[in-house]
């Protein structure tokens, strides 16, 4: 069973004081033929935690766009008049797409420090990450500082196929043990992110990691994931559910405002209702409700 | 100098800038970016006499110039309004507000709208007979001008605080409502609530929405509430409160010429959170452009 | 290869895309542009018994992500539109086309309609019983289901042609319309007419429209004119044409997932005027990209 | 009493085979603080006659922005690959607002060849130009191609004061006799149009031009205007009913398509209503209902 002796309402863990600000755009490049990085130099100092994200807006679009904050960096640790916020983004409709066409110093006005964001003080000493496809990005910010905190972090990264990986060398030269999954096997494990987990925990189960193996799969602390609503759901029911593995999800919902105002990414919790944007996007297991 | 008060049934705002209910919380995840006493006032989200979770997610869905959004009303109830947000909104605002009702019945509008009117701080009881969010519920009472006025003279005895009542645009003549809520003891009229729509997504082929349609605000409403403020500017006496589609100080001023007293914010303060108190401060400047001196002098400007 | 045919009151188009009335003249301002063919079909300008100038100008405001139109059924008259617009109509267009028709009265109505299903070319009759610009007009027809299935039932004396009854999305309850013309021997749809609007000159402090309201239309309106299709589609058994913003043609897919068996096209001819043609060129591409194979597969696919 | 033999209903002069196209702008510089003109290069072709527009699509705008050709070249005459076209705008509104900010390099959506334009096969050896304002860009190609076909040119330009005086040096160059009158007398003749026009056909009553002076004004042959309303009344009641100089005069309507197809723009004239945009913007005196 999950451990549910923590205080499940306590994930407003990010430091949510939401800034507006201009960023310059400095990079647009395509990582696959429908994945991007942007870089953005501006104002970062409301990025605190990974799995935070920004909200962009977009000339000739209503809403703005909202995407998980993938790496930052702070003026001050770079002797730069700004920081850069690197975000990763697929081209889903029409907003992303045009964001493909955007060039190198255009300028976006951009909400900052928006959502909780993972807790990392809870990762103990073998986190595990789990992340699928455009969920992925995020965990990058969670892996640098989980390592520079001296964490022995697993990283599984799952694809639909291995036309559409990236990041994965990036996650290794952190010092991760990263391990891929294709839903069709064009590289690394064939299926999903579970059954990577699987098999790992498996092959883990007398090797080092499994100092205190007296439960199947013990021998992770804690997980993080990111990804679409069918990954995390399988997520819960293998890592949380089966393995006993307690964790973080971040979710994605559909937003009006993004910092808390409109209640319309309200979602039930044990907790009660929580906003994803503002209560989340970051939600630990023992609060979900599936 | 330019001018920027108005009146709003009795009691003089700073300027006619008021966020609009559902769009700006109770006040506080805005207060925390700006000080929110800037504005002439603002609505505090509707608030039932049971707390309501609201609809399932996905609730919002975009639009061109503008967005749905189908939160079915989600509040604490008003018993937690008053005895949770009202005494952190007076910590970071000290103007009287704009109490948001709604219900399904109409004892629930009595028992919400004595409880709140009863607060120190509500300045207005903003009656919302029109959201068309939830499942036989506010929608029926907006759209009929008996039940319409049946709702004003049950809420109208509990309370002198001035009645503010929330029309929805979904109707063939918005006047005969508006007519009918004068006679029945209104002291103003709010207009308008979100038009009803609906988006689907061509990848499922299924509604956007989990509630399948929702209201439709933002600048791309704006002409419609344009002219059903000038359209009952002419039908009634009483002040009327403007709103739809605002996101500018110009359009500001344009509501007001239609004939609105002040003006409610929505949708602009989700896109942009300093939207209204940009629109505050753009008013001097806007005025000057189109030599207005004072705003009492344009209300209704255009009839 | 992907199959855009559908099906209208038992003549099958090669393409659901129509230009809607007002919008596309008698067809030959575009016809010099492009070769008209490629459309499923078009509607003309709307025609009465009268020939009318309409309203004093300006007749048009423009709006967020739409426009305000005024024009007041500018036509030549039926007589005139037979005796001169339908045969250079006939030299650029070689398919059955839709006659749109207006009256203030139900004898104008009946009058105008038999003339022109008298002709060949006409392929429906679309009876506009929505136009907001005329004043004591059009309007009072398409609110009411009495009146509305009063027009309808004396036309239809007038003609086996089909018969698609416009309507005006400026009412309380569309399905209730929708009915009262079914049942009235309508044998089809077609919606939505604008949205009555109106803008206000900061300058002159006065309605920017001579006419003072105007009719919105343009991308603004597709969420209201998507719920109201849906609702409709539900509420009848007769096909649905289905307009109001449509510019792409993802808009068409998704007007048609909401339940339209085909759609019309409006303010986007006026901003573009090839917009009508790139649509149609577009519907193989976009039905691909959502794994569409026909167009009649996905009617009403929402519900 | 003006000529009324001519043909009223006869104003369709300028080939109206619109075109859409790309243009490229190639110069955006101010004329004055709130006047701008604006260079386009592209497919010219459809530009015949001076007084007809072309028609701006601007993102975030819903309606194009209608706007008279102030002048045109084509490939053939220049040796280049395409003609530009050169609009002269006042900064009214958003949109006008906005067009300010466009870049050099730019491209832009524009219709061409919109309007009939001014016939100036009428012009006889002494038209009179007048223009005001705004109204004063399209005057400037009438001049050109008026002087090219050897026409003795006198051109009367308004303005409110010397800071809005735009383009006066230009008619020079063209070798009109250039008239200038300011409503503060800043400049020029103090007043309007019609009172420099008046001055001028006083002093000229014993002048050179007056060769067949029998009557008083009978100087000038025809006249071409463009200008604020108001401005048009006073040229039609001073020039044409007053003078009996028959004339061409160019309006302004809110346009709904700017080719035709909406009734947008009609406006009742003595042959029958008018389309602005496709039988106008070029009325002749003789058709207008003042
Ligand atoms: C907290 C959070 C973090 C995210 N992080 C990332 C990320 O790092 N990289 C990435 O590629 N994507 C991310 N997304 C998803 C991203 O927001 C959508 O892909 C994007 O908004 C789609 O915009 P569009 O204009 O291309 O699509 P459209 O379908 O045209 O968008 C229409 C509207 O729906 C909204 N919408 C559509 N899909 C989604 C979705 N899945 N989630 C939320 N809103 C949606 C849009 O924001 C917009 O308001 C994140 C979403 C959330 C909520
Ligand atoms: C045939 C023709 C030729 C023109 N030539 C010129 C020219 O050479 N130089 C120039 O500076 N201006 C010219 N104008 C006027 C110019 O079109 C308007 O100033 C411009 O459209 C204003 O746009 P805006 O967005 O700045 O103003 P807004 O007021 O924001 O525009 C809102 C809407 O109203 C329309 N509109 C506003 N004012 C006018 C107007 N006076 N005439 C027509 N539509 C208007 C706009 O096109 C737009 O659709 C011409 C107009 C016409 C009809
Ligand atoms: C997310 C959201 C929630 C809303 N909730 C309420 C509400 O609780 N009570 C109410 O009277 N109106 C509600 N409204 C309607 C607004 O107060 C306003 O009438 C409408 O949005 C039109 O204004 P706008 O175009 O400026 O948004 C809501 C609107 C939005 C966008
Ligand atoms: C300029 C203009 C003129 C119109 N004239 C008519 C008309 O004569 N008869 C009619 O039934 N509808 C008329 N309409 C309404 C359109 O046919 C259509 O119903 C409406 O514009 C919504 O579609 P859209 O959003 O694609 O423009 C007119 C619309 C416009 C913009
Ligand atoms: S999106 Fe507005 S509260 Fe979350
Ligand atoms: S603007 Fe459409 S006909 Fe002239």
């Amino acid at each position: 069973m999950p451990d549910t002796g923590r205080n499940q309402t306590d994930t407003n863990r990010g430091d949510t004081d939401m800034k507006q600000g201009i960023f310059t755009i400095t990079e647009n490049t395509a990582l696959t033929p429908t994945t991007y990085r942007m870089r953005l130099e501006g104002d970062t100092g409301a990025v605190t935690a990974p799995g935070q994200f920004i909200d962009i807006r977009l000339d000739g679009h209503f809403l703005r766009r909202p995407i998980s904050v993938n790496d930052v960096t702070y003026p001050s640790s770079e002797g730069a008049d700004d920081g850069v916020v690197t975000v990763i983004y697929k081209v889903l409709g029409a907003g992303t797409e045009e964001m493909t066409r955007f060039e190198s110093g255009k300028k976006l006005d951009v909400l900052t420090g928006l959502g909780n964001g993972y807790d990392l003080s809870d990762a103990g000493a073998h986190p595990v990450l789990i992340g699928g496809g455009v969920g992925i990005p995020p965990l990058y910010l969670a892996a640098r500082r989980l390592t520079d905190q001296g964490a022995d972090v697993t990283v599984i990264l799952g694809f639909n196929t291995s036309e559409e990986m990236y990041y994965v060398s990036e996650f290794e030269e952190l010092g991760c043990r990263t391990i891929v999954a294709t839903a069709d096997g064009s590289a690394g494990i064939q299926g999903f992110v579970t059954d990577a987990f699987r098999e790992l925990a498996c092959e883990c189960e007398a090797s080092c990691l499994a100092e205190d193996a007296d439960t199947e799969y013990r021998q992770f602390t804690h997980f993080y994931t990111c990804g679409p609503e069918p990954m995390l759901r399988a997520v819960f029911r293998e890592v949380y559910k089966d393995a006993g593995i307690s964790g973080q999800m971040s979710f994605e919902e559909r937003m009006g405002c993004g910092f808390g105002a409109c209640m319309g990414c309200s979602i039930r919790t044990a907790g009660g209702y929580k906003r994803i944007c503002k209560d989340g996007p970051v939600l630990r297991t023992e609060e979900i409700l599936w | 100098m330019v001018d920027t008060k108005v009146d709003l049934c009795g009691i003089t705002l700073d300027n006619p800038v008021i966020p609009a209910s559902g769009t700006f919380g109770y006040g506080y995840e805005f207060a925390e970016l700006y000080d929110i006493n800037c504005l002439g006032t603002f609505s505090f989200k509707g608030t039932t006499k049971e707390p309501r979770f609201g609809n399932e997610t996905p609730r919002i869905a975009e639009c061109p110039s503008g967005m749905l959004n189908a939160v079915g009303l989600q509040n604490p109830g008003v018993e937690k309004v008053i005895s949770e947000e009202l005494p952190k909104l007076a910590a970071v605002f000290s103007k009287p507000v704009m109490a948001n009702v709604s219900g399904f019945s109409i004892s629930d509008y009595t028992y919400t709208a004595e409880l709140l009117a009863a607060q120190e701080q509500v300045g207005w009881l903003e009656i919302n007979i029109s959201c068309p969010n939830v499942h036989g519920g506010g929608m029926s009472f907006g759209t009929d001008p008996g039940m319409a006025a049946e709702v004003v003279r049950a809420v109208r005895r509990t309370t002198d605080k001035p009645l503010i009542i929330k029309l929805t645009p979904n109707v063939t003549d918005i006047t005969e409502i508006a007519r009918a809520c004068e006679a029945a003891g209104a002291d103003g009229i709010s207009l308008i609530n979100t038009l009803l729509g609906m988006r689907i997504s061509l990848r499922s082929r299924k509604p956007i929405l989990a509630n399948t349609t929702g209201g439709y605000s933002g600048p791309a409403v704006l002409p419609v509430a344009l002219r059903m403020v000038y359209q009952v500017y002419d039908a009634v006496k009483i002040p009327v409160v403007g709103m739809g589609g605002i996101s500018t100080a110009e359009d500001v001023l344009e509501m007001m010429m239609a004939g609105a007293a002040a003006v409610e914010v929505g949708a602009a303060n989700l896109t942009d959170p300093f939207a209204s108190r940009d629109i505050v401060n753009g008013l001097p400047a806007a005025m000057e452009k189109y030599g207005i001196r004072s705003l009492r002098e344009i209300i209704g400007a255009a009839h």
